[in-house]
């Protein structure tokens, strides 16, 4: 079965704090720490996206706006999995 | 025209209203408090905004976000309230906010007394508060003055976007005079393109005075600079009177300016050629017109209701030319006519030494009068 | 719903702009300024407000919401907004105040104000230091609280206790709608955000003043990570400052929100 | 022309009353006039004067070290105005309230039982207007009947049944002339 | 008399705990915060009196109140905080008492930025609060300057029972230099015989700045300005660089006047003629210094951080004899010593008009150098 | 005791200066004075007694204590004792403060200094209106009630909500004694002393901050005979301002008053 | 019998405010409306001396700390009745 | 003999402490020497300098605007110091933090692998000090071993572990000298 949704963090607002990270209820996100955003962050990004169930808590606690959550299935990924 | 009479407080409260103020914000304060008295009456009878604010901090905190709407804010006090709202002062100047503030200075330092005075020249003239600016100050030395400069302060106000302050003493605002009061003008009550909740800005407003950036602040403090030089050029104000063949001069505003031209006239009737100039805008100072005489005139009398705070800039602008001499009394006193014409005696006869010390010589003379309590 | 219907769950307000804070990561400054936003724009209100900025970590707040903004001096954004509302009544006005800006420089201010009445919303965030001079005592610190400026631990005997800002607001008759929330965690920001919502409605309203008091991290200055410091907000901070509503007016408590 | 006039005496005397009447004539009248009193704490304390400046020119000084002319309503403001007042002018005192006269031979000085008037008129507070009546009855600042114009233009709507008491007692004031 | 690396903020705090502070009140503000941080921890250490206010005014009427037993009182701040105080200034004043004051002044007007400034200058020199009253004012240029004027400070602030303010900049706080540190000073605990609660008091103390009898006032102020007469005789400070047979002179103080140190040593080292007058205490001013040397010098240049609050009063000694020019960056702009180098050059080239208005000169070359940001 | 000895029931208080009060006749800024004057009597404190005056009617206080006193600039006397009693922790340290003064341009002060539990005592005259100034609206004044600043009454809804400051400073955990008493006749009187008692000798003991709030009279400005005034302060003052003690800390209540 | 005790109003204080003649439960005490005192007041005295219980209470109401209170005999007045 | 030194770099790089130290030693060696730091909001932002000046005279400026030398630990350091240099003068780089070399010709430029140097020695942290070696070597500023002295001298207690590692730093930076 396909992820219920899927969240897209915009990497010029993230700052690694971490939060959405540990808030996360399916352990969907991580940090990147094989990326640096141009403030010099390694940014969140979806290390389980098979697990996000949409349910926004990320975006909620993230105090920096910087993430989107979507429901339903993402484009071109009807399949569920990891997305490109 | 009609003419009332009518209490100075009260009449520049009055001509304030008339004048389209919208906003009012005030604290209790002798010699002032008819002023806030009268609009804690007037203001809601036409459905505009009175607040007694909790302090004189508050007072002018209020009129800093009121300002920031563009619409026609006031509030007053009297020298240790005016104190209290340095910083405001400094603020609404870094924001290039329009208000007005009436200061009816009393006797100082400290709690000192209410009685008249003329000791915050300095603090309004040359700024209290932290940092570069200036503020505007006119000084009425009557009733009508006072009512004829409230109208006009607003309107300067918004002009160049700077405070403007209504510098009276405790005479002008309690003393009744004869005024004719201005037709009350319509009122504005929409927000200018530059001001918060303006239908007409383009996007958003911000009003702020932090320029952490400091080639920001500096750049902003040019800019300040080079409008204060326009207020210089347009924004002075004097009478003067007997000047045309004056010998010697008496310089002194508001209460202190009538008295002298009381002896001034004195001087006149006893066949003496002494002029008067009276500055109505203390600030930009009437320079120009002491620069001139200075080179005419054989010397200068400055009388203040203080310990000679605008017989500084005086000294200054008249380079040594010609002596300058002072007469003040302190603390709350207010001199007499026959105390002036001594005065002008004593600089007619006297040894016309430009390099007289003339706070040390005026000091020496009035504490042999009064004594220093010790 | 088909299985290819997509909608968005959470997406950035509208009523912020699209630069980067300067706030340290993780710091909760940042969720208040989103419910906010949030807050407003549900109310269809983002373009009729004005924000009183204070003198704090917050000071560049108008850099970060996209409408109209003022920046008061230290402490008076309470009088500042009372100038404003007053002169502008039909607006939405909010003062977005820091501890050591509402309730050390600025307490005479903001009793005033509450005690006037006077119709305007109160975002405070209560971290319990002074961040932006970097962290001395604030008068929420805790007691035994290492600062720059108690750094031995807040000791009550010298240094006095913590206010609680809200409970003492609560006391005024003009006050018609005083909360406590944390942003230390999802459940909690959510119900930060009604609180926000219903003070905001209340103003709208016109029943008086209203004060949402936001338990806070800082991060920096606390000397722990964002989660460490959302952990030592839950455990030192709540039992000493309980969230909960301190005052509701009955009109408040009456009041119909509308939309969603 | 100009004349000073301090008109003295404790709060509730209607000096300052009296001394606004005379400053609303000389307004009518197209004279130049101010009208300052004595604020303060003293208020509080009792004692209430004012000073009324009447010229035909732009007026200096609210006030004046040397008036041309004092209204005593009480033995305190006798004892502080009296050695003051410029040779030649004026001293009007209410006889009733005071335990002596002046002294002063350079002066003209009038004694007016300005309490008993006003008893007998009808109302003990018009003392002020008596006195302010032997003031005006003897100096003449004003065109005749100015004072009396005054009241009748300047008094506040619930206050004018007191016109004509007082515009009596301006009368029975008048009388007392100095020889 | 080992040396120690110390930032100048920590130095003054340090300097003045060893100089007997007593009791010390402040509030933080960027850039003073480490002085109040640093005695946050020192004072409580020694047993003596700490509080962190709740604001720069409940900070100043504590030293109010401190400073009514004649103990060691201080307080810091910098410019808004200053602008809070300047009600509590004037009561000070006005009830003749000893405290220590510390301004490190950052830019303005309004809230500003917090890079180095000397914009303070009117308001702490010329007196920004109501009423005729003098603070004595001292400008370090380093942090050894800085100790030394601190501990000096307290003894002045005693001996004319008057408040001393110690004018710092941002650069003189946060920079590091090498000082030696004076030994503690025994500390005085007994209140002396003028001040509340002293053992030695014949009967009642009462300390007030009320005067509510305008001639009590007046004589009260007369008494003051006969002792500001004392504080001028007695307490000039200045350091003359170069002076002897100067033709030009630069005049800057604290900060300004160490840059300027730099240019002058440039424009000596290419065969300038150039001195230098570093004001130390600019309340009293070091007037007859530049008085004497306008009689024989060619010209001055002023620098300062700011639009030329000094300069006003450099332009009424000097008395048009010599020109006058000036140089100032302003809103947290620190000028380096090439800008000054060339302001030398533009005076001893130019054309040496006393009539110029430096002020004006200045800002026209400002604002084609940094622009008005519109 | 025989017939003939005769005992004297009351006099004149020690602290008191053989000088006249400018208090207008009746008001109870008067009362106020002798219960300090006599409670500091008792307590053997008056040669170690320091007086705070205001701004205000009570400006000239210091005329009738016999005692060294200080002037302190409007709202600001609780700073300034604090900067007493810091330096001088071995003296009594107390401010006498009007309602404008201490609930208006001091709030700020006030509340500062009693959430430090400052170890001096505050005297609170709450007489619902600025006497000195000529009887404007004071953040005391009732709902309604006419002052020479709000001509028409109180109006709540533009001019706020009376203060309880007693029940506000109630709130701080500096606070050890908060009470509120009245002076409008003779029972209440001598409540009032007991409660002035209690809170000088709990500074004494070093127990933090006490506020003993008395309801007064302003016959002058309220325009009412000082009989009429004590009565109207007994109808309307007593049921919005309830005499009562707000905060006992513990400390306090276990506290054995010496002497008398 | 003789009155309970007596009180002294010293009329330098004393302003007429009346507040210790409405209080006094006994009805001792009124204004003295035959004399002015040096403040120009009618000072307050005992009417009926004969009443006084000495219980202090226009003492303890009074603002200007104008009253004295004995309890006793007055001296010279052992027989009760209005004092000289 | 005056010199301007700039230490620029992230926050947590230690160019205060390394200005510090600089400071230290030239102050034990009775030169006269001033340390300033960037101070305000940018601490937040993430960057922080010191400039250093050391001087045989009485120290006018504690800035400069065209600094003798500058240290520069990352690239907006780089880019932000390299153009004021004065001629003449020395740029040292940490090399493993920037994407590139100064093309300037007039001055001095070493690239210096400091942060690799750091690791070999043990502390990752000590690059500020490998690259204040660099900077004593080349330019001498101070006799010999005075940084090292410095160290010694003005190390807290708590930190005395590090002193060796950081004189090792010193060291191996003294090794790359400019050609
Ligand atoms: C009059 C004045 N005093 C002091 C300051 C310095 N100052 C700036 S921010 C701040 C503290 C802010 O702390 P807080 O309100 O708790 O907000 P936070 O930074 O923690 O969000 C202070 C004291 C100032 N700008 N103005
Ligand atoms: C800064 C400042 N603002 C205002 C005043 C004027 N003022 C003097 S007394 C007073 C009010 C006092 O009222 P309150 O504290 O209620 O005492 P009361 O006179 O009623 O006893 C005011 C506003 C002042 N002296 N200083
Ligand atoms: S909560 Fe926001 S800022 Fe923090 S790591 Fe997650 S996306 Fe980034
Ligand atoms: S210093 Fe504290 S309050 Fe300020 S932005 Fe950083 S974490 Fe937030
Ligand atoms: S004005 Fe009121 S408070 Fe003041 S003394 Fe008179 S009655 Fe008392
Ligand atoms: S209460 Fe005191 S002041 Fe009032 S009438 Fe009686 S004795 Fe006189």
């Amino acid at each position: 079965m396909p992820p219920k949704g899927w969240v897209e963090i915009n990497e010029l607002y993230c700052k690694a704090c971490e939060t959405c990270v540990t808030d996360c209820p399916t352990q969907t996100l991580a940090l990147d720490m094989s990326r640096l955003t141009v403030k010099g962050y390694h940014p969140a990004h979806m290390l389980h996206p098979e697990n996000c169930i949409a349910c926004g808590t990320c975006a909620v606690v993230c105090p920096d706006a910087a993430i989107t959550v979507f429901r339903g299935v993402r484009p071109g990924d009807e399949k569920g999995g990891e997305a490109a | 025209m009609a003419l009332e009479l009518i209490k100075g407080n009260i009449a520049v409260a009055e001509a304030a209203m008339r004048a389209g103020l919208v906003s009012y914000f005030g604290y209790p304060i002798t010699p002032q408090t008819e002023l806030l008295e009268h609009l804690s009456a007037r203001m809601p009878e036409l459905g505009r905004a009175f607040v007694q604010a909790e302090s004189e901090l508050g007072a002018i905190n209020m009129v800093y976000g009121a300002a920031c709407t563009g619409l026609r804010a006031m509030t007053s006090s009297s020298s240790p309230g005016i104190s209290l709202m340095q910083e405001g002062l400094s603020y609404l100047a870094g924001t290039e906010l329009p208000a007005v503030i009436v200061d009816v200075v009393r006797g100082g330092p400290g709690l000192g007394n209410i009685a008249p005075s003329q000791a915050d020249y300095t603090q309004v003239v040359h700024g209290g508060g932290h940092g570069e600016y200036h503020l505007i100050v006119l000084a009425p030395a009557s009733v009508q003055e006072a009512v004829d400069l409230t109208t006009m302060a607003f309107d300067i106000a918004e002009k160049y976007r700077m405070v403007v302050c209504l510098l009276l003493d405790g005479f002008i605002g309690q003393m009744m005079e004869p005024v004719e009061l201005p037709e009350f003008k319509p009122v504005r009550t929409t927000p200018p393109a530059w001001a918060i909740g303006s239908p007409d800005s383009k996007g958003q407003v911000v009003l702020t005075s932090i320029n952490i950036d400091p080639p920001t602040q500096e750049r902003f403090n040019v800019k300040m600079m080079t409008r204060w030089q326009e207020v210089e050029k347009n924004e002075v104000r004097y009478k003067g009177y007997f000047l045309d063949d004056a010998e010697y001069v008496v310089i002194g505003y508001g209460t202190a300016g009538r008295i002298s031209l009381s002896a001034v006239r004195a001087a006149r009737e006893q066949g003496l050629k002494i002029g008067l100039v009276r500055p109505i805008s203390l600030s930009p100072f009437p320079a120009k017109v002491v620069d001139e005489l200075a080179d005419r005139v054989k010397g200068f009398l400055v009388v203040e209701m203080s310990n000679g705070q605008m017989l500084d800039d005086i000294i200054s602008i008249v380079a040594r030319r010609v002596p300058v001499e002072f007469y003040g009394r302190m603390g709350g006193m207010v001199p007499y006519p026959d105390e002036i014409s001594n005065a002008i005696s004593a600089l007619v006869n006297g040894k016309h030494d430009v390099n007289i010390d003339a706070r040390a010589e005026w000091l020496a003379g009035l504490r042999e009068l009064v004594g220093t309590g010790e | 719903m088909t299985e290819t219907d997509v909608k968005v769950v959470y997406k950035r307000p509208l009523g912020f702009t699209d630069r980067t804070t300067h706030y340290c990561p993780g710091c909760t400054h940042g969720v208040a300024h989103r419910l906010i936003a949030e807050v407003l724009e549900e109310m269809g209100e983002l373009n009729n407000t004005i924000g009183v900025a204070p003198v704090g970590c917050a000071v560049f707040a108008y850099n970060y919401f996209n409408f109209d903004f003022v920046e008061a001096a230290h402490g008076r954004a309470p009088a500042m907004a009372t100038g404003i509302k007053r002169t502008l009544p039909n607006k939405i006005v909010f003062t977005y105040q820091g501890d050591g800006d509402l309730a050390s420089m600025g307490m005479g201010e903001i009793v005033a104000a509450a005690a006037r009445g006077e119709h305007f919303t109160v975002i405070f965030i209560n971290n319990t230091n002074y961040g932006m001079t970097g962290g001395q005592m604030a008068p929420t610190t805790l007691p035994g609280q290492k600062t720059s400026s108690s750094p031995l631990g807040r000791d009550v005997e010298t240094q006095g206790y913590p206010i609680r800002t809200a409970e003492l607001l609560a006391t005024l008759d003009g006050a018609a709608f005083v909360a406590r929330r944390s942003l230390h965690d999802a459940r909690s920001i959510r119900n930060a955000k009604r609180a926000i919502r219903t003070a905001f409605e209340a103003q709208k309203q016109g029943l008086g003043f209203s004060m949402i008091e936001l338990l806070s991290i800082c991060p920096t200055n606390w000397g722990l990570k964002p989660a460490a410091a959302r952990t030592w907000l839950a455990e030192h901070m709540l039992p000493y400052y309980p969230v909960g509503d301190f005052k509701v007016s009955t009109a408040v408590s009456e009041m119909k929100i509308g939309g969603n | 022309m100009q004349a000073e006039i301090i008109i003295s005496g404790f709060g509730g005397q209607g000096t300052l009353y009296a001394g606004q009447v005379l400053a609303y004539a000389a307004m009518d009248e197209g004279k130049h006039v101010t009208w300052i009193p004595s604020y303060g704490p003293e208020m509080r304390g009792g004692t209430a004067n004012c000073t009324v400046v009447v010229s035909d020119d732009e007026i200096g000084s609210p006030t004046a070290l040397h008036p041309t002319a004092v209204i005593a309503m009480n033995l305190p403001s006798l004892d502080k105005y009296e050695p003051m007042i410029k040779p030649g002018g004026y001293l009007i005192v209410n006889e009733d309230m005071v335990n002596r006269t002046s002294t002063r031979e350079d002066i003209h000085v009038l004694m007016v039982p300005a309490s008993k008037i006003a008893m007998e008129i009808g109302n003990e507070r018009a003392a002020n207007m008596v006195l302010l009546g032997t003031l005006e009855g003897n100096m003449h600042l004003l065109p005749q009947g100015a004072l009396e114009r005054a009241l009748e233009a300047h008094t506040a709507a619930r206050l004018k049944k007191f016109i004509s008491i007082n515009i009596e007692a301006l009368r029975r004031g008048a009388e007392y002339q100095a020889d």
